[in-house]
């Protein structure tokens, strides 16, 4: 039965994709909600059956670890499973509204959505290395084509330069592949692990498959791709790209880090990891001080962000390894939230230049009071997801005695809480000079609602943490101090 | 049944004025009739919730709420008597000031944004009342500087953009040192709860230096909402935010929750002797001293109105932190009940100055001439208020400054008593030439902007600026009676010091 | 050995030709060559399956796409790119030695260090006879690692519907080079198409037993589609009808619905029952990838009889 | 006699070679377009014939000699198409731009 | 597959070869081909260090190149399409690095 509901997660989707290609007008809309609607089924059940053996491994075709793939679902990626399907059906709901299924944009969207969702299932489940470097690809092609559905100009560019930075990126992931291949003959991660040497070609494999998926990961020296793309989206592509997409990089960085590398003691990698989250969690705020555009800022708000899961390295322990995760998840709905308001803010007032926003919140009051509820998560203040992370990271970077990264933790949430108010100041300023800008086109409720839920959610994510964090520790590989 | 009932009332009480915001929010612009009827009766429902949790108080139970976050963090709402006292204030202040801002903004726009956004603040301040532990505590003091952040910003102009800058780097600022103390603090000690006489002194530990930090940081956290010397520069720059504003957040609930705060650190954290030990509470004194001189000192050369009393409101405050800081049971009975009586007076001070603003444009001092042949009920009451203020008798002020003094002799700290004298002095100083502008002095010969509002907003005004007066005299004439706050301030500190 | 050295020189030397200096129509030219080269490497390295694929798909398709695609963008003449500054150049050079020197000595070192104790491959060349299957790369493909290549499938219908979504309007007026009027062209599409389709075929069928495969013939059915759209035999179509559509998405289709059957009779996984499965997805997969790289080097959303 | 057969099969790979070095000569040496072509299509596919013949003659086996043949008649099929093609485009290059037929393509 | 150093010193050249390419290239379809290139560098290495298996070279490991072919080609299309249609929204065939960081 465990074999069943994991192919659900992942075939599920594959197959109605293509269903939404071949079936004409209104039957896509069959096929898009055959592809989603039983995701959180299945992993309803599979987070049951997990709580209670705590790792669950299925061999793909039969052939177990060396020569077949193996699906390994543990409490890390059931929590960014779940996430993965939370995001896929709330912005898929905000998505429906602005790409129909029946007319052409949305003939060419949902295809390519349904596809993303279900290769990100793989790559979570996937524990045979190749395998994440064909999920990685799958992942990439179909982001950036949901990215240039829209054909703006802007997109485009932002576009190929994704793309040939994400190709380069899957070449050095490759060639590392390659190397840990040929000194440990398995292409299974956990198998691997415990064959592969702490040596010079053990290490450099290491580096290799981390800088390929930094590039991917959009990490401070390597996020020249991501401000343009994110910024220039669609507003529910903006939102899996930074929800989703840029995250599952990181979590395979955590994986090799952790689980493959986990025993060996390399400290000034560790040490280093940490510096370049702390430069992204500062480049990433200053750059969102100084943008002009909505989109902008929250893009370079998702640079800054993606800083604070960098930190799990320097201050390595169960409660961190909580912390991060934890942090993940509510960054994943937060900021999600805070696009779809965006795009909400241009669709309808047909800008999102900071300077012809003033006065926005007496036009569209759901918007941005779901603008403000996300910011909330986002600097971490109470209430919040974003402040259960904080607390937990705080609390063990005090007790590992890390100063550094306190002071980095403590600044990044000062300086998300500078561009923000920058943002709310302007919407809710009184309109002095500029024109009224004329609400265009009808005023959806249904996407203003769910980029709420969203922003709810990551909220709600403030009171429930125990559940979530008890599934996580399970998933722990190092034990030792917290 | 009761049981039941001790469970679930904290945070009926607190989720009342949340749901109430809710609604107005839903209800929005247009439809102001339900608006206001649903926030009044949300008012009247929060007082009656707390005086019935009043009255199992003095029962002797204990009503408690308590939800586990996580297994070493949980979310506590606990009645004990010091947080009722700071509860019953918030709940009858909020009912006050919701007739006097229904009357006040009549004809202003937003009303809806406005009255979701207080009615949200008030949720906040009734958490920190009702805080069990640091970190609930810590909750509910975020989610008041985002609640209030877009009152102070209601009016949209520049200087209100300003002013809300200024609250936001200074109370932002500060809630970092406050959460890296917390933490620090849950560190050493695990997830304790707010105890009588506090819980660090049992526990018994030694790491004296890192308890002194933590003190401090605990100290500048709560010390900007509680106008501290360096940290109240946000103060008078918020008074640009609409009169009911200034009156209950800045002069009760922003500006108390930093001072309850305090007294929570000093006699529930830490507990007093433990305080002492550290010597900690001399420099708390001398910094508490300091403010409440430079801040009377500062009022007396403001032209407006609202800044002079800001100004003497962050002197004021400072007085609930001397109470705390000079030790012994009678000064701290000074210091709380001073939290209630400076309330009352300091809000009444504001209806009127927002009285005179709105009728009449009166802002600054020298436009007050005369005007108590315009409005004599109104500056009756400013009056009395500013005489309560000095400290004369009949008024709530004088038995606060009375408790406090007698407690500086029985701890042998008479050089406080030079201060208290001082800051009488101050006070008089700045107060008696507007009380002598406002009925001796002629009148200009117009108004800078006199407008004919109507018989209700009027009545609204001035109604709700009389009932807080009454209840300000009425406090400090029957400070002997049971139910006055002074007995029940003498009541929770019997279990303070044994 | 002297084998070897020549074969790698020629393809250092083939890449430089390819990539730096010269017209980009030459680069191109010279990059078909590196293909072909790169066959005779493969091949030389003892792989068939590999020769032939990279000759089908890496030099020939990926050589007709780069070569229209650098034709249509003579057409938009889009304006010159600007030199890169020397400083970059400077930087380049740099960061690519130290790649060089960085590859190199690892994939000494790597060498170097071989164990030849391959445990992946020495398993799988011991289960391989009783899958029925000859061919040890059609096995791994199908039957041992089939999630790779079931999402291997979709990266391509994935690639083809993000390229129509790049390539945004429904009616293809894609510019196409105009069929040359030369009566040649008659007799070399009679003889060429089915021959074509013969070997295609064929290759498909000895892939589970001799090199070949799915893939190897799906190039060679996107050659034959390459040559019938040059030619004018075929046009692209304005709307994707039903049938196009089907092609597209049969291979990923097929893929699924026989790993979900498997499931639904108690079988693990996306197990593989016997060859009648193999060779039903590997044509599946052969329509659907040939289709796909037809219909991206015409950038149509379909495909017609007759074209103007 | 296997010697024989082996040694006159050498001998043919030997013609197939010289030819190929003629045709590449060619291409080189030869001044336009179309005598390039020329040099390439004759030389090249006689090339072509002789080595198949000669490993025809190494494999020994008919249906090897037969796959063989097939491949010649292939490559002689294209060769000869795309050389005319190639031919139509140079002249009507050298229509365009005047100059006699034969300047290499830029 | 007897000399293995020289296909791992001839991968490595194509692999610099084709980064340098993809730094200074001017022209977008270079830089694919770089790309190309240098993917096939990396299937070179993936296949020498994979070694020989009972005499032969190692299944799994043409297996895996066969796949990576395949998905290069993919990638290499769409890119195509990309560029093509960038050239036609905005009218430039190149990514030059300082035009947009951001905008």
């Amino acid at each position: 039965m465990v074999a069943e509901a994991l192919a659900c997660l992942v075939l599920v989707p594959v197959v109605a994709a293509c269903l939404a290609l071949v079936l004409p007008g209104r039957w896509r809309w069959l096929a898009v909600a055959a592809g989603l609607l039983p995701l959180p089924l299945a992993m309803a059940w599979l987070t049951g059956e997990l709580g209670r053996e705590g790792l669950i491994t299925v061999a793909v075709a039969g052939f177990e670890a060396p020569l077949g793939i193996v699906w390994r679902l543990d409490g890390l990626s059931a929590v960014l499973v779940w996430l993965n399907i939370i995001i896929a059906l709330l912005v898929g709901l905000h998505a429906a509204a602005h790409y129909p299924a029946d007319k052409l944009n949305g003939f060419r969207f949902w295809p390519l959505w349904l596809l993303l969702s279900g290769a990100m299932n793989a790559l979570l489940l996937s524990a045979d290395l190749f395998n994440l470097f064909v999920t990685l690809e799958l992942v990439t092609l179909a982001a950036i084509g949901l990215l240039v559905v829209d054909r703006k100009p802007q997109a485009m560019r932002a576009a190929v330069r994704y793309l040939l930075l994400a190709l380069l990126g899957s070449l050095f992931y490759l060639l590392g592949v390659a190397l840990v291949y040929g000194q440990t003959g398995t292409l299974d991660l956990y198998q691997a692990a415990g064959v592969l040497q702490p040596d010079l070609l053990g290490h450099t494999a290491l580096v290799l498959m981390t800088v390929g998926l930094l590039v991917k990961a959009a990490i401070f020296p390597l996020h020249g791709w991501l401000p343009a793309a994110h910024g220039n989206a669609p507003g529910p592509v903006s939102a899996v790209l930074s929800a989703m997409v840029v995250k599952v990089a990181v979590y395979l960085v955590w994986r090799l880090w952790l689980w493959l590398a986990g025993d060996w003691a390399i400290p000034a990698g560790l040490t280093m990891l940490g510096l370049l989250g702390a430069l992204a969690i500062v480049y990433g705020s200053l750059q969102a001080l100084v943008q002009q555009r909505v989109k902008m800022i929250v893009a370079y708000s998702t640079v800054a962000q993606l800083g604070y899961l960098m930190l799990l390295f320097p201050l390595l322990g169960l409660v961190a390894f909580q912390a991060t995760s934890y942090h993940l998840l509510s960054h994943g709905l937060a900021k999600a939230a805070m696009f779809l308001a965006a795009a909400n803010l241009l669709t309808r007032l047909g800008t999102d230049q900071l300077g012809d926003l003033r006065g926005a919140d007496r036009r569209m009051p759901l918007d941005v009071f779901t603008l403000a509820l996300a910011g909330v998560s986002i600097l971490g203040l109470p209430p919040s997801g974003g402040f259960i992370a904080k607390w937990l990271m705080l609390q063990t970077a005090l007790a590992q005695g890390g100063w550094l990264w306190v002071g980095v933790i403590l600044v990044g949430g000062l300086l998300a809480a500078a561009y923000l108010f920058r943002v709310l100041a302007v919407l809710c300023a009184r309109p002095v000079a500029c024109p009224e800008l004329p609400v265009s086109g009808k005023a959806d409720q249904l996407t203003s609602l769910v980029a709420l839920g969203l922003a709810l959610a990551a909220l709600a994510a403030g009171f429930v943490p125990a559940p979530v964090l008890k599934l996580l520790a399970t998933a722990w590989p190092l034990g030792g101090a917290p | 049944m009761t049981e039941w009932l001790l469970f679930w009332l904290p945070l009926a009480v607190v989720l009342v004025s949340a749901l109430a915001g809710l609604g107005i929010f839903i209800a929005g612009e247009h439809r102001p009739i339900l608006r206001v009827s649903l926030n009044l009766a949300a008012a009247l429902a929060k007082v009656v919730l707390v005086g019935i949790m009043g009255l199992l108080v003095m029962a002797g139970q204990v009503p408690e709420f308590n939800f586990a976050l996580l297994p070493g963090l949980d979310f506590k709402l606990r009645a004990d008597s010091l947080s009722m006292l700071f509860a019953v204030l918030s709940a009858v202040l909020w009912l006050v000031t919701t007739i006097y801002a229904v009357a006040y903004l009549e004809r202003a726009r937003d009303r809806a944004r406005f009255f979701g956004f207080f009615s949200l603040c008030v949720t906040a301040t009734m958490g920190i009342a009702m805080a069990g532990n640091l970190l609930t505590f810590f909750i509910f003091y975020e989610l008041l500087t985002l609640t209030t952040w877009p009152l102070v910003v209601h009016n949209g102009n520049r200087e209100s953009f300003a002013g809300a800058r200024s609250y936001l780097v200074h109370t932002l600022g500060a809630s970092v040192f406050l959460l890296v103390g917390i933490i620090w603090l849950y560190q050493l000690t695990g997830g304790q709860d707010f105890i009588a006489g506090g819980y660090l002194g049992e526990l018994g530990l030694d790491q004296y230096h890192s308890l002194r930090i933590v003190f401090w940081l605990l100290v500048i956290g709560f010390g900007v909402k509680a106008a501290l010397f360096p940290l109240h520069a946000w103060l008078p720059r918020a008074m640009v935010a609409p009169a009911p504003v200034s009156a209950l957040l800045h002069a009760v609930a922003v500006v108390k929750a930093g001072a309850f705060g305090l007294v929570r650190l000093v006699e529930d954290i830490y507990g007093f002797e433990l305080v002492q030990t550290l010597g900690l509470d001399l420099p708390l004194l001398l910094l508490a001293s300091f403010t409440i001189v430079y801040g009377s000192v500062l009022a007396l050369f403001q032209t407006d109105i609202k800044k002079r009393l800001a100004y003497s409101t962050v002197s004021q405050v400072s007085y609930i932190t001397l109470g705390v800081a000079i030790g012994g049971p009678i000064a701290a009975i000074g210091g709380m009940v001073h939290l209630v009586h400076q309330g009352l007076m300091k809000i009444t001070l504001f209806f009127c100055a927002g009285i005179f603003a709105n009728l009449l444009g009166v802002k600054k001092i020298d436009q007050l001439d005369g005007i108590g042949r315009r409005l004599p009920w109104t500056s009756l009451c400013f009056t009395i208020g500013a005489l309560g203020m000095i400290g004369l008798p009949p008024v709530a002020g004088f038995v606060s400054k009375w408790y406090l003094g007698a407690g500086a002799v029985a701890v042998g700290r008479e050089w406080v008593i030079l201060v208290l004298l001082a800051s009488t002095l101050l006070n008089a100083a700045y107060f008696l030439p507007l009380i002598k502008r406002i009925w001796l002095n002629e009148p200009a010969r117009a108004w800078p902007a006199e407008i004919d509002a109507s018989r209700l907003e009027v009545f609204g005004l001035v109604g709700a600026t009389l009932a807080t007066t009454g209840v300000a005299v009425g406090v400090g004439l029957f400070a002997g009676h049971p139910l006055s706050p002074l007995s029940w301030v003498t009541g929770i500190v019997t279990d303070y010091f044994p | 050995m002297v084998i070897d050295v020549f074969l790698a020189l020629g393809l250092v030397v083939l890449a430089w030709q390819a990539l730096i200096g010269g017209s980009l129509f030459r680069g191109i030219v010279m990059f078909i060559v590196f293909g072909m080269v790169l066959t005779l490497a493969w091949a030389w390295l003892g792989s068939p399956d590999l020769a032939m694929a990279e000759a089908a798909i890496g030099a020939g398709v990926t050589g007709a796409l780069i070569m229209i695609a650098y034709w249509r963008l003579r057409r938009i003449n889009a304006v010159e790119p600007r030199d890169p500054s020397p400083a970059r150049s400077r930087l380049a050079l740099v960061i690519a030695v130290l790649a060089t020197g960085l590859v190199g000595a690892i994939g000494l070192a790597a060498v170097s260090a071989l164990t030849g104790d391959a445990t992946a491959a020495r398993v799988m060349n011991e289960t391989l006879p009783d899958t029925g299957l000859g061919n040890p790369i059609t096995g791994v493909l199908i039957v041992f690692r089939n999630l790779d290549t079931l999402l291997e499938v979709a990266v391509v219908l994935a690639a083809y519907i993000a390229a129509r979504a790049a390539l945004g309007r429904e009616s293809a007026d894609l510019p196409l080079p105009p069929a040359p009027d030369t009566p040649l062209l008659t007799p070399l599409v009679v003889t060429l198409a089915p021959l074509t389709m013969v070997v295609a075929i064929y290759l498909l069928k000895a892939g589970s037993q001799y090199p070949g495969g799915a893939f190897q013939a799906s190039a060679l059915l996107a050659a034959l589609g390459v040559l019938l759209v040059l030619t004018g035999r075929v046009g692209p179509a304005a709307a994707a009808n039903w049938l196009t559509r089907a092609g597209l998405v049969i291979g990923t289709l097929v893929f699924c619905l026989v790993g979900l059957g498997m499931l639904v009779i108690g079988a693990p996984l996306l197990a593989i029952p016997g060859i009648w499965a193999v060779y039903l997805i590997e044509a599946a997969m052969m329509i659907s990838i040939g289709l796909t790289l037809v219909l991206l080097f015409a950038g149509a959303p379909g495909l017609s009889g007759k074209r103007s | 006699m296997s010697l024989l057969l082996d040694a006159f099969a050498a001998l043919l790979l030997l013609i197939g070679a010289f030819f190929y070095l003629a045709g590449t000569v060619g291409l080189i040496r030869f001044p336009d377009a179309l005598s390039r072509l020329h040099a390439l299509t004759k030389a090249d596919n006689i090339g072509l014939l002789s080595i198949c013949a000669g490993s025809a003659l190494m494999a020994g086996e008919l249906r090897v000699a037969l796959l063989l043949l097939l491949i010649w008649l292939m490559a002689l099929f294209a060769a000869t198409v795309s050389a005319h093609l190639i031919a139509r485009r140079s002249l009507r290059d050298a229509e365009d731009s005047g100059a006699d037929a034969g300047k290499s393509p830029s | 597959m007897n000399h293995p150093e020289i296909w791992m010193l001839a991968a490595a050249g194509l692999f610099g070869l084709g980064l340098y390419s993809l730094i200074i290239a001017r022209h977008l379809l270079r830089q694919l081909i770089a790309i190309k290139i240098m993917g096939s560098a990396v299937f070179l290495v993936l296949v020498v260090t994979a070694g020989l298996v009972d005499g032969s070279l190692d299944g799994i490991a043409q297996a895996l190149v066969l796949t990576g072919i395949v998905i290069a080609v993919a990638a290499i299309a769409f890119a195509l399409a990309l560029v093509v249609s960038l050239a036609e929204t905005t009218g430039s065939i190149s990514l030059n690095p300082d035009d947009d960081d951001g905008r």
